[in-house]
């Protein structure tokens, strides 16, 4: 306590850089050491669950049993999803908001660094015991990252518990991460940078947070009432004592869906501050995507049950929530329409972040459309669990939110680092990239429509041809990725120096602070640049 | 600082919420239940106990199939003495299941009842049943199972069948860790 | 197994999307399916997939003439306009118009699937970890429905057959032109049927009765799978259903009535153990190699050994009771709806002389049909 | 013009994010002379209003279809 104290201190009187060693790491509160620290946990992350999607992209590669176990297979699609989504994105997102927003609107710090600190390090311990079930007798969790109840109480492997205390710690972390988020926001801005002023990115992520510290404690519930459930006789979801596996989805989905929300809508404002930026124009419509976002945000609360469209839904709810999930397309369009505005008639240049943020609109457009199909409940009774789901849910989040952290990435990496990106690198690890995802991705519309149900092991004949183009495009996308970790670290060590500005049209606080940022910003309120005020 | 104390008292609104939103997620239970009475979600029963029969509408008619399910490795033998019941809304029809423990050792069971179409479970008036009762039966035994109903004249035109069904679970690992429990509380 | 490869190497990756209609065994698309529904559900596929390529179109064209005309290199001076409530409005009423007319089929569509109308034929289906088990409802028939794929095919040990893995020893038969309903429940954790020919998908879930219906308008052979993950074999547990006439169907309930009793008269002959281990062997891969695996070692922590375990190499009584009636509170379920006596017998003979388990003594038939039986058999007496 | 936006402005607003389209000026307005909590007590009004509007839209789709 003592010695983080003092850092605090030291960090407060803002005069001094950063501690020598892996106290620095240990102890810091500064934003930017928390936010290269949320970033290198969610690339290492990245990585695991990539891995883990190899694997599952190996079995898969031909019919027949080849290389694990069908118990295996399901251990490692189901650590994959929960590494991916509470590991990976969740984790990047919350790394650059530590970085970006204070530097955006001006604030020396995170407004409370030192439950900064806390929330980033929960997260090693999270994930430390998650995946040490995976060396625990009868296996890690096995029960897909939606854990299905009774699948994942009754019939879970004892490590459900260890699972369990994991999913907490996770929620802990992003709960305070989201009041941090939230506090700087609204109490640390520069003054004259009113709200109608603020980033997008700030934006999203405002709206984001809210959404967390609404839903990430009903996670917390559900998997209590698991825990309870299975160690102290309680009967929430146990048909038997009269409740109702139903139930737990319900619940689930109450969180799950405002959950894919979390997991876009940053993504939505990285790509909103990089259009503008390479296209050399304001961004078009700012005001509905503040308000469309707004929208999106609280439509999402009540669209839950079309994942549960085949459960047995009476008529009526059927039609309520195709009615409701068809509605939600409309915010989301007027997004996608508001960036190629924006890019109409803009000065457009393509280096690497751009690249992304367009491959972002298009390929994020394409998931969007097939989500549109699922939304049709009668029609969703042929897609639901198929591969056809799979692909719409990769397509939003690998293309989507993944290729906006990288772009996000890739627009900052000057500011972070003080380096100029090797843009010949860059445009090699995109172009991999995005070949390697659609050939990953797209076929498995195909399999999906030809009826392979999502999540298994092995398959008929006829899904046979499909599946090895995914997996051969599993495994560009995957290596391609080392492209990426290669031209990060090269960024880190060197390049061309970086200007303040970087990127020639780029506006905003963060460009006018020298590159690399210094490790204190801000210690004095900035005064806003001329296109702000 | 202005700013810290605003800071410390925006943290506490949004812990409250937090805490609020935790509670919220126990609290979807009870009102998940209220929503399934009141939609007809998922065919629970909700309408049990004496009612007031009013003369059958001779109108209509409707099939009611009684269906026995086994849960989860449940060996009794268990199922409806009739497995078609016609009936008329209004109508009081009395029926029954049986059940025989051919084990060789003590059980205990519960039913569960559901109903399908889920929306047809409101206007299923029990008037007694054997639904979430403890049944238990020593090895070999067997017993009846009364089951009184009516269905209320209310029920939408366009249901003219439906489905009860008693899915049977075996409780007895959690009844005699229950029992062995108590009989050490009470040394 | 090399045939798939060759053709896969022969169409190419790049071309693969375009060759597929050349392919008639490749499908990219969803089944138009056999029953009027299915062809419902797969006009509205298809009418809202080409108003998604429509929109598409617009949109990355839009985008894509933009970024071919407004790049910086071709000169182009940005112009700063970045509001146009009027255009913004247009915009989204036009979607908004788009998603009216493609619900109002998709409502159509829905209502036609809930059609409760009285049904003539009610089938129970239940689903097990990891089999289906059909009950036609007022015809006193039961039976379960097991994977019939062999182990060596999965392993690649043996070459994978035309229908692999959507193969099962007895067929779900059903009369074409007749409305069906199906009842579906679970016995442990939560399933979804599903036919893609029917357009039928719904949960079977634990403890809660659930409704489908079908009417099937041609004869012939539809294969679907499970499609909600339900533990380690979820991939293992595929439907084949076999529309045949309604005359057909007749004869075939009342061919499988006798069958079912034949077997029963089966158990009462006397088996030698060699009959019973080879029977043994057979029943022993389908109905229980999944969790105690084929060699009888099961997975620690899991599922137990039964290579030398106390049950297969103790008192006979105790290994015939946890097989017919399970354990409470694990995966092992009751077998004694599941097989017939013999089949019975034969497995427990099979477990207690394998991989070195020698016990050299026989459960026989009879002795079992007697336990399974004891209701009857007192009513009888 | 006052710079405190009326009850029927606010409704309009709220109205408009949830249409996704909000212009320049509105949103000045808004943001100037509003208060964050009368738009979000709004918001949450508008979607309860919502979800009965699409109640409403069951129903009636419902009694068209003769279910």
């Amino acid at each position: 306590m003592n010695t983080l104290d003092t850092t605090l201190h030291a960090g407060e009187h803002g005069h001094h850089g950063p501690a020598k060693g892996i106290g620095r790491w240990l102890f810091t509160t500064n934003h930017k050491d928390i936010g290269t620290l949320y970033l290198w946990f969610s690339l290492l992350m990245f990585f695991t669950g990539g891995c883990m999607a190899l694997m599952i992209r190996a079995e898969l590669f031909q019919p027949g049993l080849q290389l694990v176990e069908p118990g295996f297979f399901n251990q490692m699609t189901t650590m994959h999803g929960l590494i991916m989504v509470f590991g990976a994105v969740m984790p990047a997102f919350v790394g650059l908001a530590n970085w970006m927003v204070p530097m955006m609107i001006g604030a020396p710090d995170m407004a409370l660094p030192r439950m900064n600190n806390w929330s980033f390090w929960i997260l090693p311990f999270a994930f430390a015991m998650m995946i040490s079930t995976l060396f625990m007798d009868g296996g890690a969790p096995n029960f897909g990252w939606t854990f299905y109840a009774p699948l994942s109480t009754t019939y879970a492997p004892p490590s459900v518990t260890y699972f369990i205390f994991a999913i907490h710690m996770m929620g802990i972390s992003s709960i305070m991460g989201a009041i941090n988020i939230i506090a700087t926001i609204l109490n640390l801005r520069v003054p004259g940078m009113t709200m109608m002023k603020l980033p997008l990115f700030c934006w999203t992520w405002l709206i984001t947070a809210f959404l967390l510290i609404a839903v990430m404690p009903v996670l917390a519930g559900v998997v209590t009432m698991m825990l309870m459930d299975i160690h102290f006789g309680t009967s929430f979801f146990n048909a038997a004592g009269g409740g109702d596996p139903v139930l737990f989805q319900h619940v689930f989905w109450f969180f799950g869906h405002p959950e894919v929300y979390i997991m876009i809508l940053p993504a939505f404002g990285i790509i909103s501050q990089i259009i503008p930026t390479f296209a050399r124009k304001r961004l078009f419509g700012y005001a509905s995507m503040v308000y469309a976002t707004a929208s999106i945000a609280i439509l999402s609360f009540l669209v839950w049950a079309h994942h549960m469209f085949t459960v047995g839904i009476p008529l009526a709810g059927e039609l309520f929530f195709m009615f409701a999930t068809m509605l939600i397309a409309v915010p989301t369009g007027v997004k996608v329409f508001n960036w190629v505005a924006t890019m109409f008639r803009g000065s457009m240049t393509f280096e690497t972040p751009m690249l992304f943020a367009l491959a972002f609109v298009v390929l994020f457009t394409i998931g969007g459309f097939s989500g549109l199909m699922l939304a049709i409940a009668p029609v969703d009774f042929q897609y639901h669990d198929t591969y056809f789901v799979v692909a719409h849910f990769h397509y939003v989040l690998v293309p989507g939110a993944v290729f906006a952290i990288m772009a996000g990435a890739y627009y900052w990496l000057p500011k972070w680092t003080g380096h100029m990106l090797d843009e010949r690198m860059g445009k090699l690890h995109f172009w991999l990239s995005f070949i390697g995802v659609n050939i990953t991705f797209f076929p498995m519309h195909f399999i999906g429509l030809a009826g392979m149900p999502r999540r298994i092991p092995d398959y008929a004949l006829q899904f046979a041809d499909f599946n090895m183009v995914a997996s051969i495009g599993a495994f560009i996308f995957g290596l391609s990725q080392l492209v990426f970790l290669w031209n990060v670290i090269a960024c880190v060590r060197g390049g061309e120096k970086a200007a303040a500005r970087s990127w020639e049209g780029a506006e905003g606080l963060e460009w006018e602070v020298p590159s690399p940022a210094p490790y204190h910003t801000f210690a004095t309120p900035p005064k806003l640049p001329e296109s702000q005020r | 600082m202005n700013v810290q104390a605003d800071n410390r008292r925006l943290v506490r609104r949004l812990v409250f919420s937090c805490v609020l939103m935790f509670g919220f997620g126990f609290a979807l239970v009870p009102l998940y239940d209220v929503f399934c009475e009141v939609t007809g979600l998922n065919g629970k029963i909700t309408n049990t106990g004496p009612v007031a029969v009013e003369g059958p509408d001779l109108s209509r008619q409707v099939r009611v199939r009684l269906l026995a399910v086994h849960n989860e490795g449940m060996p009794w033998e268990f199922g409806p003495v009739d497995g078609l019941i016609e009936t008329h809304p209004g109508e009081m029809k009395q029926t029954a299941f049986h059940a025989t423990n051919p084990t060789g050792r003590r059980m205990v069971a519960q039913a569960i009842p559901s109903v399908a179409p889920a929306e047809a479970a409101e206007y299923l008036h029990k008037v007694n049943c054997f639904c979430f009762e403890q049944q238990t039966l020593l090895a070999g035994e067997s017993v009846q199972m009364p089951l009184l109903f009516v269905i209320d004249k209310k029920l939408p035109e366009h249901i003219r069948s439906l489905t009860l069904s008693y899915t049977l679970f075996d409780i007895s690992p959690e009844v005699s860790v229950a029992e062995s429990s108590e009989k050490e509380q009470s040394l | 197994m090399v045939r798939i490869t060759t053709i896969t190497i022969g169409s190419g990756l790049g071309l693969a999307l375009f060759a597929a209609s050349a392919q008639a065994e490749w499908t990219v698309n969803l089944t138009p399916g056999v029953t009027d529904v299915s062809r419902s559900v797969f006009d509205l596929h298809m009418t809202i997939f080409w108003i998604c390529v429509a929109i598409a179109l617009v949109v990355f064209g839009v985008m894509f003439w933009s970024i071919f005309h407004h790049r910086k290199s071709r000169g182009a001076e940005a112009h700063n306009f970045h509001e146009n409530t009027v255009v913004e409005v247009i915009w989204t009423i036009i979607p908004l118009l788009i998603l009216v007319g493609m619900a109002v089929p998709a409502t159509a569509t829905l209502v036609k699937m809930y059609d409760s109308s009285e049904a003539e034929l009610d089938v129970q289906i239940t689903g097990f970890q990891w089999k289906w088990r059909y009950d036609y409802l007022d015809h006193n028939l039961d039976f379960f429905s097991n994977l019939s794929t062999p182990r060596e095919q999965i392993s690649n040990e043996a070459d994978k057959q035309e229908h692999y893995l959507l193969e099962v020893d007895r067929h779900l038969v059903l009369p074409v032109d007749t409305k069906i309903r199906f009842l579906l429940t679970s016995n442990d954790v939560i399933h979804s049927w599903w036919v893609p020919a029917l357009a039928v998908k719904k949960d079977a879930i634990p403890g809660f009765i659930n409704e489908a219906w079908t009417v099937i308008d041609e004869p012939g052979i539809y294969r679907g799978q499970c499609a909600e993950l339900c533990g380690q074999d979820h991939g293992f547990m595929p439907i084949v259903i076999e529309a045949v006439s309604r005359d057909d169907f007749q004869q075939w309930l009342a061919d499988a009535r006798a069958d079912k009793q034949r077997v029963t008269a089966a158990a009462e002959r006397t088996w030698t153990l060699d009959e019973l281990m080879q029977q043994g062997e057979q029943v022993y891969l389908r109905a229980c190699a999944a969790c105690h695996l084929p060699t009888g070692e099961g997975v620690p922590g899991a599922f137990p050994a039964l290579k030398g375990s106390a049950i297969a190499t103790g008192e006979v009584a105790a290994h015939i009771d946890i097989v017919l009636n399970g354990k409470s509170g694990t995966a092992m379920q009751a077998f004694r709806d599941q097989l017939s006596a013999s089949e019975l017998a034969a497995v427990i003979t099979y477990e207690r002389n394998a991989w070195g388990n020698s016990l050299g003594e026989a459960v026989s038939p009879a002795q079992i049909s007697r336990l399974l039986e004891p209701t009857t058999g007192e009513a009888e007496q | 013009m006052s710079d405190k936006p009326t009850l029927w402005q606010t409704l309009l607003s709220v109205l408009s994010s949830f249409f996704g389209v909000q212009s320049e000026r509105n949103r000045e307005r808004d943001f100037h002379g509003g208060h964050p909590v009368h738009y979000i007590l709004t918001g949450l009004l508008m979607a309860a209003l919502f979800v009965i509007a699409v109640i409403l839209l069951v129903r009636w789709a419902l009694s068209l279809a003769g279910a």
